[in-house]
């Protein structure tokens, strides 16, 4: 039996000062605390904070990763191993959880980045983020990373940014490790406790039930295109195994910002809504058995391997049923399709969870590959809806980008401030773990 | 595995242009995957799949596909993704895209090509560990 | 495009390459060719040859086409 | 100033009579008739029925052009906001009536709407019209109507229309967002119950289906049979006359192969844009068999090689015009007498 319980601190304000601790529900920030920590990193110049809270007429953007804040109090190991902490495994214990609240990372990585969260306003009802109270940590690149070649041909030198969006990638994992903590010695608001029975356990206890896999799908393609499972880049392994509870304590991680409406950030891993969902009906109509992780990766060949190990580990535990979900869209929608085959040919009935480029008028094919034994899905809704955003009177990030990311067109950053787009800039709005509302018909 | 890069992203021209074998041609994203289906109707196997990354079709003009060196009998299952990439690619969803390319500068183009450079780095580890 | 002609009343031949995708287009009667952009010939041969080739190719979609099937059958020689 | 509307319905639910009645013409009458009264009140004077046509679904059925041009001259004297027919529940023929002059009226440019099950032939116009899902029997009035009379009123303001699950419409292919109740991992949870408990459940996302339609008998007497070429490899005369699109074409081709022995480079070529077309433009009988069945009827081991071919440009793109060219050549080729048909590929 594999237990690890939640402690759930409501965070209902966030201040940034000159001491940090969490005082009646309020998270106080040491600026200069904060700062230090980022700037470790010799390849972040600079750095600066902001709170963006619900309701506020706040846009940020470009977002990279949003993070719940999370500490390690009981148990072995500790919050995001192999990047944070060492690479123990976790998953037991007692973890204590910021709620209400959000690590955002933002600040331009590429040119064309996207991820744009508002916090009021029609763009407020696609996001998730537009209900968590957001500590934004907004970063710079250190001026070797930009520094012009005169014999280059091209402006920027960017081989470099490979360990810039590395450095971005920690200072948010490191922030929100460090907000954390302030709760390590403080009692949560409430608890809630998550167990998974081993499978020999599992079968005696619910005899009756069907037993239930989770298969997640995580993109694994490349630069800005990847997630990290205890601190491997998940394309170099083969499908595996976790306990359910593994993921709460953040050991995967997400490097992911390329198409933001359907990259599941670090948060939605932590908070994984499948898992949350599983576990209310474990032991009730089902047993939820546990999860398998596989990667979509760009070479034909490993989309293979990893699908066909996704089925075998599926026919191994010898479950009745598997919900699979996606992380992205194009050729992930051939990994999901594998996936869905290889497993239902196994006998094992599948539910999926994707999302759709049906166009903006909604009349083109929404999947890039399709099958008939994939007779369950369900949709985070089309990518391609165009919607308009309202200036916002303040923005935590740079708009400079805003014509050229994704879903946008030239001319989408308008006179007076707002932005005409497709709702797939929209940072989570089309996830496909099913972390919202959106859906299509 | 003995593979081909097709690609139209000068730096993987430059990068891998002496290491591997690599087909570099000045076309639009179009253009290469229709070339790649043409390799593929006489035989080339896809190693990589035409619409990797979450860049859309169109957002970038780069795009660089590994195909099999080797000639055999048509494979069913690159033509039915190649077919795909096609249809996604030229369905007049990323129409939009089209247009955003004429006002892209020259640090953002320099984006693309790395990212699409990253994408086939990955696949070329995969094709040099594995001999099938 | 097969189907909408058998929906006519027609008994119809698919001579395609990719035998797969024609039977998800739903062709009744499949008799598989040489390559997709020359599916009744072979440039590779003699003009002969290739004539003879294509010949026995249509045979077939012809035997094909006298053949009583009762559900998507590929005529393999 | 309240909405003017025009309701049609058939004889018997304008209480003429059933099915021996189901012969009656078109009759215009002032204000509501029947079903009408429950669409009237619901709109409660926001809306009202000028008109109701009434029609026998015989009628109808066998005299549609007629039908149509009486109904459409009235509907263009009216001028009405909003056109509406039905419901038609199971009524198949109603159902036909229903959808056919609502698309007609359609393109006049007034919105129209109708309601029938979803199993009534009628439905197949599901993607060319708004229909609203019913009951099988007219004991779904009580609900029909009023689930009418609001999308209606909705579409008379030229409100935002919400996915078809959402307003109670039959899917007209269009995929419409819209926020459900539960998160979508909980929604997945719950159809992978039903669906592990062998109950039903309905997917967000219908894969596209791939209908079958069974064989034809065989050729009898191969010796006597006309037999036709068509493609979807594109051959067309030398220039591409028609000017058929390399991919996405929007017609097909029809040609007269009367007279040629084989097809020549210097004739033909392809206009297809899915391939290499060096290999079919030196020899188009690569991808149309011409010369080798002009040899098969000298043999006489065919009756005719039919003097026409059809070709389309067959990358897969356009499936739905596909279909439909299909559809239209292959009643010429039925009409033509010919006996099967050779379709090639690439």
């Amino acid at each position: 039996m594999k237990t690890l319980e939640l402690g759930y601190f409501h965070i209902k304000d966030i201040v940034i000062g000159s001491e940090s601790k969490i005082e009646n529900g309020v998270l106080y920030v040491d600026e200069a605390a904060v700062k230090a920590l980022v700037l470790e990193d010799e390849n972040i110049k600079d750095v600066h904070f902001d709170v963006a809270r619900p309701g506020e007429s706040v846009r940020i953007t470009p977002v990279k990763d949003v993070i719940e804040p999370r500490v390690k109090v009981e148990g072995p190991g500790g919050i995001f191993p192999g990047m944070i902490s060492k690479v123990e495994a976790v998953g037991s214990g007692k973890t204590y959880c910021l709620k209400d609240m959000a690590v955002v990372t933002a600040g331009k990585i590429v040119g064309f980045q996207e991820g744009l969260i508002d916090m009021s306003g029609p763009g407020a009802d696609y996001t998730p983020f537009s209900k968590t109270i957001n500590f934004c940590v907004v970063c710079e690149p250190a001026d070797f990373l930009l520094a012009t070649d005169p014999t280059a041909t091209l402006p920027i030198e960017n081989a470099k940014k490979p360990e810039y969006e590395k450095a971005v990638r920690m200072a948010g994992l490191k922030v929100a490790a460090y907000l954390g903590e302030l709760a390590r010695n403080l009692t949560p608001d409430e608890t809630e406790t998550f167990s998974t029975p081993n499978l020999k356990e599992g079968m005696e206890m619910f005899p009756d039930l069907p037993r239930v896999v989770y298969v997640a799908m995580l993109q694994t393609q490349g630069l800005l295109h990847d997630t990290y499972v205890y601190g491997v880049d998940a394309k170099r392994t083969l499908s595996t195994m976790l306990w359910p509870t593994e993921i709460m304590d953040g050991c995967i991680v997400s490097g992911n910002c390329v198409s933001a409406c359907d990259k599941n950030p670090t948060y939605i891993h932590e908070n994984n809504p499948v898992v949350h969902e599983l576990f209310k009906q474990h032991g009730k109509t089902l047993n939820f058995v546990g999860v398998i992780i596989t990667n979509e990766n760009v070479y034909l060949a490993d989309k293979q391997r990893s699908s066909d190990w996704a089925a075998k580990l599926c026919e191994l535990l010898g479950v009745d049923g598997a919900i699979v979900t996606q992380e992205g869209f194009g050729n992930p929608d051939t990994d999901l399709i594998m996936n869905t085959v290889k497993i239902e040919k196994k006998g094992v009935k599948t539910t999926i969870v994707t999302d759709e480029y049906a166009g903006q008028d909604g009349k083109s094919q929404s999947l890039a590959d399709a099958d008939q034994l994939a007779d369950a899905v369900v949709t985070g809704g089309n990518a391609n809806q165009v919607i308009v955003l309202p200036k916002m009177d303040k923005l935590i990030g740079m708009l400079d980008y805003v014509d050229v990311i994704a879903g946008s067109h030239a001319g989408s950053l308008r006179e007076d401030g707002s932005i005409e787009a497709e709702i797939q800039i929209l940072t989570s709005c089309n996830n496909e773990m099913g972390f919202g509302k959106l859906s299509a018909r | 595995m003995d593979f081909i890069i097709v690609t139209n992203n000068p730096r993987v021209r430059d990068e891998y242009g002496m290491k591997y074998c690599v087909f570099y041609r000045e076309c639009s994203f179009d253009d290469l995957l229709y070339f790649v289906r043409d390799k593929i109707h006489k035989g080339h196997r896809l190693l990589t799949h035409p619409l990797s990354g979450s860049v859309k079709p169109n957002e970038t003009p780069y795009k660089s596909i590994m195909i099999s060196a080797d000639i055999g009998r048509l494979d069913d299952d690159s033509v039915a993704l190649i077919e795909n990439a096609i249809t996604v690619a030229t369905s007049g969803k990323f129409e939009r895209y089209r247009q955003r390319q004429k006002i892209l500068t020259e640090e953002i183009l320099a984006d693309f090509q790395m990212i699409d450079y990253f994408l086939i780095t990955g696949a070329i580890e995969s094709a040099m560990t594995g001999l099938r | 495009m097969v189907k909408e002609i058998e929906r006519a009343g027609l008994p119809v031949v698919h001579m395609c390459t990719v035998t797969p995708i024609s039977m998800t287009v739903g062709a009744n009667r499949i008799v598989p060719t040489i390559a997709i952009p020359h599916p009744l010939g072979n440039p590779a041969l003699e003009p002969e040859e290739e004539y003879k080739l294509r010949k026995s190719l249509v045979a077939k979609a012809l035997k094909a086409l006298t053949t009583e099937v009762s559900d998507q059958t590929i005529f393999e020689d | 100033m309240s909405y003017k509307v025009v309701h049609y319905i058939n004889q018997f639910f304008a209480n003429i009579g059933g099915e021996e009645m189901a012969h009656v013409a078109p009759e215009l009458r002032e204000g509501f008739v029947g079903p009408g009264m429950a669409l009237n009140n619901a709109w409660k004077g926001e809306a009202e029925i000028v008109n109701t046509i009434v029609c026998g679904d015989s009628y109808f059925a066998e005299h549609e052009k007629e039908a149509k041009e009486q109904i459409l001259g009235w509907v263009k004297e009216i001028k009405p906001d909003f056109f509406i027919a039905g419901p038609a529940f199971n009524a198949g023929r109603y159902g036909y009536a229903c959808a056919n002059i609502c698309i007609a009226v359609q393109e006049l440019g007034i919105p129209v709407l109708t309601g029938m099950y979803t199993e009534n032939p009628g439905a197949d116009y599901k993607e060319k019209v708004m229909i609203v899902a019913t009951r099988d029997s007219a004991a779904g009035m009580r609900q029909a109507a009023p689930a009418m009379a609001k999308l209606a009123m909705k579409l008379m303001k030229g409100e935002k229309i919400g996915a078809s699950v959402e307003e109670g419409y039959m899917n007209m292919g269009i995929r419409v967002n819209m926020f459900e109740k539960e998160r979508g991992a909980k929604r997945a949870v719950d159809m992978l119950i039903k669906k592990l408990n062998n109950q039903p459940f309905v997917t967000e996302y219908p894969m596209p289906s791939f209908d079958r339609v069974a064989p034809n008998p065989a050729i009898k007497d191969l010796s006597k049979a006309t037999i036709a070429l068509c493609t979807s490899g594109g051959i067309v005369p030398h220039g591409n006359p028609d000017h058929i699109e390399s991919s996405s074409a929007s017609h097909y081709g029809e040609y007269d192969i009367g007279g040629w022995d084989a097809l020549t480079p210097e004739g033909w070529e392809t206009a297809h844009g899915g391939y290499d077309p060096i290999y079919a433009n030196a020899n188009p009988n690569r991808v149309l068999p011409v010369d080798v069945m002009r040899e098969f009827e000298r043999e006489g081991v065919i009756g005719k090689l039919h003097n026409k071919f059809y070709t389309t440009v067959g990358n897969g793109t356009a499936v739905a015009s596909a279909k439909k060219f299909a559809a239209e050549y292959a009643q010429k080729l039925v009409a033509a007498g010919v006996d099967a048909v050779i379709m090639t590929s690439t």
